[in-house]
């Protein structure tokens, strides 16, 4: 593996673990939320560089990359629309609220 | 299909017939119900009678096969799951007990309340689970029919049952699920070793004729299906269901339960775990032999202190059942024909037992026999009918009990083995511990004097009461009069075991 | 590019046309025809579902990104089965004041969903799982959140999206370091790539460790299962239902495919380790949740949850028998299931009712229901002569044909969790039988299609393991799909 | 052959059995009586024929060359337990087998009559239960003929269960008096307990011997084994466990079974309870036939016992000890058949002592044709002894029927109210006491002789403790019959019983004057060979002195009342007392059994049960219960904490996995 590929897969490791410590610890919904959009760019981040530095005869990761930004953006869709709702009944975003059913 | 020329598979249809009958009886009216049951009762016992014709005719004939009347259809067929039916002379011995003990159990519970319909229902999808074990020699179709005969305890016990039911049904369930669960390993694995070019049979016959189980897997799975079947049979120190169990089940589940599918444990004992597995029934059969031995004097004593009748009866049974697989482990001829014999005796004597107990216990509504006493002079039938059943168990000659008893011991003692000879005589005291308890009940419950006022107006036994214990009493002194003619039908069909067993050890010796 | 390959996926094109002509009803009726929305759609389904019964020319499309073959088409015509009955019993409930109005989208949501689980199924190409995967598991959300008026609803909705996606975040995560080594997304080409290199890297252990957490998280696998129990409990029972059994069911095949087709020549270093801890945890961490609940709901989740642990023992075996074994424990899988979720529906739905001390005395006033409720309860503790008796008999022969001793001790501490889960499954037929109670939950006139539902529940669970020929085909496709398995 | 109608003789009885048990509440309570005596007269009839056939018929071989050979009637299976272990079920006819035939069915006989009027009261209805009563009577017949002409020790054993129920029963037949309900339950323990004895011997003896037969004819019997040395019997005799030989431990398990049937110490216990049954019970059972099974078992296999030494022995002191052991009991017994009981435990002890003192060595064969000589005396004394004691059990019956107690207090001078009895009872007294010409005089000279042969100590020891006889004996008599006056205390005067039961007591008691003059020595003999004895005038004389003075004594203390009896108990009121108390055997029994058995072993084995056994599967259940409520938490409920689970999992599964394959 050459140096710019680590250069750059570094970094969106990193970035990764940020979006995971950034989920594990914030109280708001929509942080979490941000969080979470940290973790899947990464994630795209790795494939094109994988694709750019190792693979570059064929388009895969790109593709790849392309899709799951399509995904990711469904998703934050529909996570908004329930914090949404959520926010409707209890009045609040903050995750620790919503512990009701456990056990 | 072809299977439907044989008899056997009749035993399985009958009750399914019955139980759809009684699936279109009304809930309204029992006397509908009481027909069906009775007519299925009474036509599963003319088929065991006929199969017994059809057997001795067959042996009279010069039929020597292992098994007669055996038939088979693919079940499952990438599997190699064959439904296969087949009858050696101690199955046959088994369908008729059972049906013997089905027929007395339908009079015993006559009066059966509330739910009759739903009673009987399950009654013969338990009776359906003995006659299918009984009649198959497919490992498969054995444990299905094994397991199914298992699951309505739960509900005869919870719904109709008396005491403590709700903890004695989940544990003698759960109990005996733990035991099928060792036998379901067990079965897989024996499977998976039954031949030796990987053509994977379930047929019992094939098995032990290919004799393919290495010996390193027998060491493991001869324990596993040993004690998979041990638990019904109330091996020490597997046997805790059993008192609770039997202590709170209504009066015709008890008859059914102790009377035959505790047999189930002794059957596959032989027929599954040492016969297919003869190297290490050689190798281990110690340990268990000791274990059963316990169990024979362990249950008597602890019967010795009872109270509660049923539970008398249950540590008998512990013992009694202790005997058969102490006689099945002595692995010779004699002391596994005794082992039948026993289990036959055991059968009817218990089921007796527990029909006497519960017409006692519908009469008096208590089981403890410090708050009764002088019921012979109340009840003369049933006080007759209790001193019979009690003289059987404690082996008075002309009565089954006798004759098991003397064949397991005389056949045991035949062991060259010295260890065996001396757990023998240790066995054999349990005839004295037997007669104290016994006695110690008979003398207690029926003489002396009527402990409360209020039993004086108690009535003796109705006209099924009688029928339904007059049958077992028939049947014990038929045994016990004429035991050559049942020690004819039993003995050869151990020969084959035996051979194998002996092959194993010779193979051994040669190793 | 060639059209004709459209014709080797049938089962997809006529899901969408049904789907298509349901948004079409949907959007254009009058309002006053709404009324006869859930019964078209359920009859279109029906009709949709005998169709696909008939076998098709088979094989690759897309130049290999997706392909079908006999083993993808008996699944998807189980999970067609499956989902006939969720319509079936949900008729009811979609006409509701409450849930009216949105009752299209609740087909809609579930047939979108069923299409992306087509393409898990029989996708061959990472990206077209991925999508498939997230088109089956992001719409189930908003399912999850369709009682608008209960909290929690929403609550099981936000808790199922988050950690959604985070294990998709985990799972892509996983596929971009398989990418990194293989250089592919074709699954052919990446197992190819993986038998060269050495099975010792550690990037490959990270790599499937992320990609059946991923997958895993569908299945509601321990450790990855705790989103289950909530989600069941909050959301609707129509769609709880559909959520165990369907989801669960395409699941477990896909994971079948991906380990075995993907990750085949890692299968004895790597993930036969990984998954046997997971199976032992599944199963036994469900268990002994199971025994304290009291709500049906979640006591079915928790139930589910070992049931899962079961059906990767078929995935473990790794071979021809473990495959047709876990297919037809699938399919009694979902019978049993949806029996139960068919009673608990049907009382729900008249009186609210879920929890296991309601259900007292249920034999006396409904005996029916109840005879219904515990023939579902054997099946799932595997009583003969019920189909749950030879489906785990089955599945427990299919892993030991590994003959490995190591699968024996596995097949042993399964076996005793049985006598656990016999031991819950007891306690709903103690209440229902056993138990009495004087305010029992009185008679319950319970819709036809509802009882059609139970009725088909019911037929399956007597007849499957009964008529042995459902087993048997399934091996015979196993069979054919022998290629699947080449690198094990 | 001629003898084959023997199969009525023990079918008639079987026969009645069935018929009144099952048909006899419908039946009048006289009507059954009458039936069962009937059936029994025809009965002995058939035993006679049978018994005088065998003995002075010469038809067959029954006699060769001088010898008397046993006759195997017939032999049918019965139990197969291997191609060479058969239970059969046959009649065998030899010398002591005919004689018992005579006894039983006599003995039965009179008790049937008797019973005809001891079991009314005094305005002759029937008690209850007067059916069941006759219907136990044929039943006890039955297994009691049967075990005397079987044909295989394992035939014995079942007819020794037979008789054991059937005494249960009749001992039992006032179940409703706690008194006799703890009587039979403890016979029937303690005989059963000699019979485990006696199964461990049998599977001993029959693992070397592979057969049960006696004279088998198609198999050598076990006696017909001892001819031949390769026999695997000589096998027996040299295999040695624990420094016996394997026979010797075979036949010693054998003895202690008729040990337990005939009441020897320390098995002894069960027979004076045993007396709470009907006094013609008492005195069929306990004091003629059953208790006498044991001699006859013994007897039976005489022929095996004669090889081992050791075995005898132990028999002889065993013997001795029991017969002065019971006489001194009996002379301080107050209730008058415990005495009797007493007695009769003694003269059983004599017979057993006679058989095993006959094992002397053979310098006597020229004297007395051999150790034959005890046997004979034995087999013969047992005869006698079952008519004089039948005798004075009924003789006692009549008494108690009279007076409604058995305490002799209650008695007294009873000799001028019921003349015909109290005559009767004398006659009784002198032939036990061994006053010729009666009956015991004849057997038990035969015995003391047998004594002396074996050593002048056995000699003196069984000639003491016949003089013991003569003066309990008389004790009871003078106490019953003279003493003082009768003070009348029931609502009528005791006179002598109807004729039903005084018929039986004349008839016993002409036997028991004439018994002694039967030719015992020319027919029953071990080997069939007749012997030929003269009197031996020093030890009879010296016998009859002593019995003489014994009766003297007797005299002196109790014909008219006086306070010596007092003085005597109150100069050693220690050795009285212990003597009373039958020197605490029960006491001793009591403790054992409840304290040791019951409390000691019992209780804790139930205890363990319930608490380990069953508390182990209970506590599996709890641990799961436990378990799954301490892992709740991990379903916390909170998003986060599910995302920290589902993280550390699957790390933990990546690195686990990598550690263990890797490394």
């Amino acid at each position: 593996m050459n140096l710019t590929l680590l250069m750059y897969l570094i970094p969106s490791l990193i970035m990764f673990g940020c979006g995971v410590y950034g989920f594990l610890t914030r109280k708001n919904m929509i942080a979490i939320m941000i969080s979470l959009e940290l973790m899947l760019n990464s994630i795209d981040i790795n494939f094109v560089v994988f694709n750019r530095y190792l693979f570059p005869g064929q388009m895969e990761g790109m593709f790849f990359t392309l899709f799951a930004i399509a995904i990711a953006a469904a998703e934050t869709a529909l996570a908004l629309a329930i914090i949404i709702n959520v926010f409707r009944i209890a009045k609040d975003v903050d995750i620790n609220k919503i512990n009701k059913l456990k056990f | 299909m072809e299977i439907f020329n044989n008899i056997l598979i009749y035993f399985v249809i009958v009750p399914l017939l019955t139980i759809l009958g009684l699936a279109f009886c009304s809930n309204r009216g029992i006397g509908a119900v009481r027909a069906v049951a009775v007519a299925g009762a009474t036509v599963l016992m003319a088929l065991a009678g006929y199969l017994v014709y059809l057997f001795l005719q067959a042996r009279g004939a010069g039929d020597t096969s292992e098994m007669i009347l055996c038939s088979e259809v693919t079940w499952y067929a990438p599997l190699n799951i064959k439904l296969a039916l087949g009858v050696d002379g101690v199955s046959v011995v088994m369908i008729l007990l059972s049906a013997f003990i089905v027929f007395a159990g339908v009079f015993a519970s006559w009066k059966m309340d509330p739910l009759p319909k739903q009673f009987f229902l399950w009654f013969f999808l338990l009776s359906t689970g003995v006659f299918g074990f009984f009649i198959s020699i497919d490992l498969f179709t054995m444990f299905m029919f094994y397991e199914v005969a298992l699951i309505p305890m739960y509900l005869l016990i919870g719904v109709w049952g008396s005491g403590n039911k709700n903890y004695s049904a989940m544990k003698l369930t759960l109990m005996l699920m733990g035991g099928s669960a060792f036998l379901m390993l067990g079965i897989i694995g024996i499977y998976f070793h039954s031949s030796a070019d990987g053509q994977w049979t379930m047929n019992i016959l094939e098995i032990a004729k290919n004799d393919a189980i290495p010996h390193s897997w027998q060491m493991w799975l001869f324990p596993l299906t040993f004690i998979g079947f041990g638990v019904l049979g109330a091996m020490f120190p597997f046997h805790t269901w059993s008192p609770d169990g039997h202590a709170s089940a209504p009066t015709a589940v008890s008859m059914l339960h102790a009377g035959v599918l505790m047999k189930l444990g002794g059957y596959g004992c032989f027929r599954i775990a040492i016969y297919l597995m003869p190297f290490a029934a050689n190798e281990l059969g110690w340990i268990f032999l000791t274990l059963t031995g316990i169990s024979i004097v362990y249950g008597a004593f602890s019967a010795c202190v009872q109270t509660d009748l049923k539970y008398i009866n249950a540590y008998s049974s512990v013992s009694h059942c202790g005997m058969v697989l102490f006689a099945v482990l002595m692995f010779n001829t004699t002391a596994m024909t005794g082992a039948v014999l026993q289990m036959l005796s055991h059968g009817l004597m218990t089921a007796l037992f527990f029909a006497l107990i519960g017409m006692i216990y519908g009469r008096t509504h208590t089981r403890d026999i410090r708050d009764m006493g002088g019921l012979m002079h109340i009840m003369p039938y049933l006080g007759v009918g209790y001193v019979l059943a009690g003289l059987a168990s404690l082996g008075l000659p002309g009565l089954s009990g006798f004759v098991a008893e003397m064949t397991i011991f005389v056949g045991s003692y035949m062991h060259t083995d010295i260890f065996h000879r001396v757990l023998t005589i240790a066995a054999t005291c349990s005839i004295v511990i037997t007669a104290v308890y016994i006695l110690r009940v008979v003398a207690k419950l029926l003489f002396g004097d009527v402990q409360n006022e209020h039993h004086r107006e108690l009535t003796d036994a109705s006209w099924e009461e009688r029928l339904s214990t007059a049958t077992l009493i028939i049947a014990v002194a038929i045994i016990g009069c004429f035991p050559n003619f049942f020690v004819n039908i039993i003995s050869d069909s151990f020969l084959p075991i035996v051979g194998a067993l002996e092959n194993a050890a010779h193979a051994a010796g040669v190793m | 590019m060639d059209y004709s390959q459209f014709l080797m996926m049938p089962q997809e094109i006529g899901l969408l046309i049904v789907f298509l002509l349901v948004f079409i009803y949907d959007t254009f009726m009058p309002a006053r025809a709404q009324r006869f929305l859930p019964i078209f759609t359920t009859i279109l389904f029906a009709i949709y579902t005998a169709f696909s019964f008939i076998p098709c020319q088979m094989g690759e499309l897309f130049g290999g990104m997706m392909e079908t073959n006999p083993a993808t088409w008996v699944m998807k015509c189980i999970l067609n089965i499956g989902v006939f009955i969720v319509f079936l019993q949900a008729i009811k409930w979609t006409n509701e004041d409450f849930v009216s109005v949105r009752r299209g989208e609740f087909y809609e949501l579930i047939l979108l969903t069923l299409f992306g689980m087509f393409l898990m199924i029989s996708s061959r190409h990472f990206l077209l799982f991925v999508i498939g995967l997230e088109t089956a598991s992001l719409p189930i959300a908003a399912l999850t959140a369709f009682e608008k008026r209960h909290y929690e609803s929403h609550e099981a909705a936000a808790k199922y999206i988050f950690t959604a996606i985070f294990s998709s975040a985990i799972f892509m995560l996983g596929i971009s370091f398989v990418y990194g080594m293989s250089g592919s997304l074709y699954f052919n080409d990446i197992a190819n790539a993986l038998s060269l290199i050495s099975s010792k890297s550690i990037l490959l252990f990270v790599a499937v460790a992320f990609v059946i957490a991923g997958v895993g998280f569908k299945l509601s696998l321990v450790p990855f299962h705790q989103w289950t129990a909530d989600v069941y409990q909050g959301a609707p029972t129509a769609v709880t239902s559909y959520l165990s059994v369907i989801s669960k069911g395409a699941a477990a095949f896909a994971f079948l495919i991906i380990l075995v087709q993907v990750f085949g020549s890692a299968y004895h270093q790597v993930w036969e380790w990984m998954l046997y801890a997971i199976i032992i945890l599944t199963i036994t961490i469900g268990n002994l949740f199971a025994i304290r609940q009291h709500n049906l709901k979640r006591f079915l989740a928790f139930s589910s949850i070992s049931q899962a642990g079961y059906i990767m023992l078929g995935v473990i075996a790794a071979s021809t028998v473990g495959m047709a074994s876990m297919i037809y424990y699938i399919l009694v899988y979902i019978f049993s299931n949806l029996a139960a979720f068919g009673v608990i529906a049907a009382i729900e739905r008249q009186t609210g009712k879920v929890t296991m001390d309601d259900y007292n005395g249920l034999f006396k006033t409904n005996p029916w229901m109840a005879f219904t409720m515990m023939l579902a309860m054997f099946s799932l503790g595997g009583i003969p002569p019920f189909a749950g008796f030879f489906s785990k008999f089955f599945i427990f022969v299919g892993a030991a044909s590994t003959g490995s001793v190591a699968i024996y001790v596995l097949v042993f501490i399964a076996l005793v969790n049985t006598i656990i889960s016999l031991y819950y499954y007891l306690l709903v037929v103690k209440a229902m039988f056993i138990r009495q109670d004087e305010c029992a939950i009185p008679y319950i006139d319970s819709h036809w299609t509802e009882e059609l539902g139970m009725t088909i529940s019911v037929m399956g669970i007597i007849a499957v393991g009964i008529a042995s020929n459902v087993y048997t085909f399934m091996s015979q496709i196993s069979d054919s799909v022998i290629h699947i398995f080449h690198l094990i | 052959m001629p003898l084959s109608y023997t199969i009525a003789v023990i079918a008639i009885p079987l026969i009645m059995f069935l018929f009144l048990g099952l048909s006899g509440v419908k039946m009048g309570k006289k009507t059954t009586g009458i039936i069962g005596v009937i059936a029994m007269l025809i009965t002995t009839i058939l035993a006679y024929g049978v018994a005088l056939t065998y003995f002075f018929g010469s038809s067959e071989g029954q006699i060769v060359d001088g010898v008397r050979k046993a006759v195997t009637v017939f032999n049918p299976d019965w139990l197969t337990f291997s191609d060479t272990l058969v239970v059969r079920m046959g009649i065998m006819l030899d010398p002591i087998a005919a004689m018992m035939l005579i006894v039983i069915t006599t003995v039965s006989l009179m008790v049937h009559l008797y019973s005809l009027g001891y079991m009314c009261d005094h305005h002759g209805n029937a008690e209850k239960g007067f059916q069941r009563y006759y219907a136990f009577l044929a039943l006890f017949t039955f297994s009691m003929l049967g075990l005397v002409v079987a044909t295989n020790l394992f035939q014995i054993f079942i007819f020794f269960e037979m008789v054991g129920v059937s005494s249960y029963l009749l001992i039992g037949f006032y179940y409703t008096t706690p008194a006799a309900n703890h009587a039979n339950k403890k016979a029937f323990i303690v005989t059963r307990l000699a019979d485990l004895f006696f199964l461990i011997g049998i599977l001993i003896l029959s693992f070397y011997t592979q057969t049960f037969d006696f004279f088998s004819n198609n198999v050598n019997g076990i006696i017909g084994m001892l001819d031949d040395p390769q026999a695997s019997l000589a096998q027996a005799g040299t295999t040695t466990f624990m420094g016996c030989s394997a026979m010797a431990w075979a036949l010693t398990f054998i003895f202690i079974g008729g040990a337990g049937k005939s009441a020897m110490y320390p098995l002894h216990i069960w027979l004076p309870d045993a007396m709470e049954g009907p006094t013609p019970v008492s005195a069929l059972i306990h004091a003629a036939t059953m208790v006498v099974a044991g001699v006859f078992l013994v007897a039976r296999l005489f022929p095996m016992y004669v090889l081992v030494q050791g075995t005898m022995d132990i028999i002889c002191v065993v013997g001795a000890f029991t017969a002065f052991y019971a006489a001194a009991i009996a002379c301080v017994q107050s209730d008058i058949k415990r005495a009797l009981a007493f007695s009769t435990i003694s003269q059983i002890a004599f017979m057993m002592t006679s058989l095993a003192v006959s094992s002397a060595d053979g310098q006597l064969i020229e004297i007395h044709g051999g150790y034959g000589l005890g046997f004979m005396a034995s087999m013969f004394h047992l005869f006698t002894h079952a008519m004089f004691k039948a005798l004075l059990f009924l003789c006692a019956g009549a008494i108690i029927h009279a007076v409604h107690s058995n305490e002799n207090d209650k008695m007294h001078g009873l000799h001028k109210y019921m003349p015909i009895t109290s005559i009767a009872f004398l006659i009784g007294c002198l032939a036990i006491a061994g006053i010729p010409p009666f009956a015991g005089f004849w057997s038990k000279d035969e015995i003391l002789v047998a004594a002396y042969e074996k050593g002048i100590g056995w000699g003196i020891w069984m000639t003491m403790v016949a003089g013991m006889t003569a003066f309990y004996m008389f004790r009871i008599y003078f106490l019953i019959f003279h003493w003082k006056k009768h003070e009348v205390h029931t609502e009528h005067e005791p006179a002598d019983q109807p004729w039903t039961m005084t018929l039986p007591l004349i008839i016993l008691a002409a036997i028991s004057i004439v018994a002694g003059f039967v030719p015992a020595a020319k027919l029953v003999t071990w080997d069939g060979t007749p012997l030929h004895t003269q009197l031996n005038w020093t030890i009879a004389g010296t016998s009859v002195l002593i019995a003489c003075i014994g009766i003297g004594l007797a005299y002196k203390m109790y014909y008219k009342e006086n306070d010596l009896p007092e003085r005597m108990a109150n100069s050693c009121r220690g050795l009285w007392t212990a003597a009373y108390k039958r020197f605490y055997m029960d006491e001793l029994y009591q403790f054992i059994t409840h304290k040791v058995i019951f409390q000691g072993i019992c209780k804790p084995i139930a205890k363990f049960d319930r608490a380990i056994i069953d508390g182990f599967f209970n506590m599996l259940a709890e641990v799961t219960n436990r378990t799954s409520f301490g892992i709740r938490k991990m379903q916390s409920g909170s998003i986060q904490g599910y995302v920290y689970f589902y993280l550390i999992g699957v790390l933990l599964l990546a690195v686990i996995t990598m550690a263990c394959v890797l490394l």
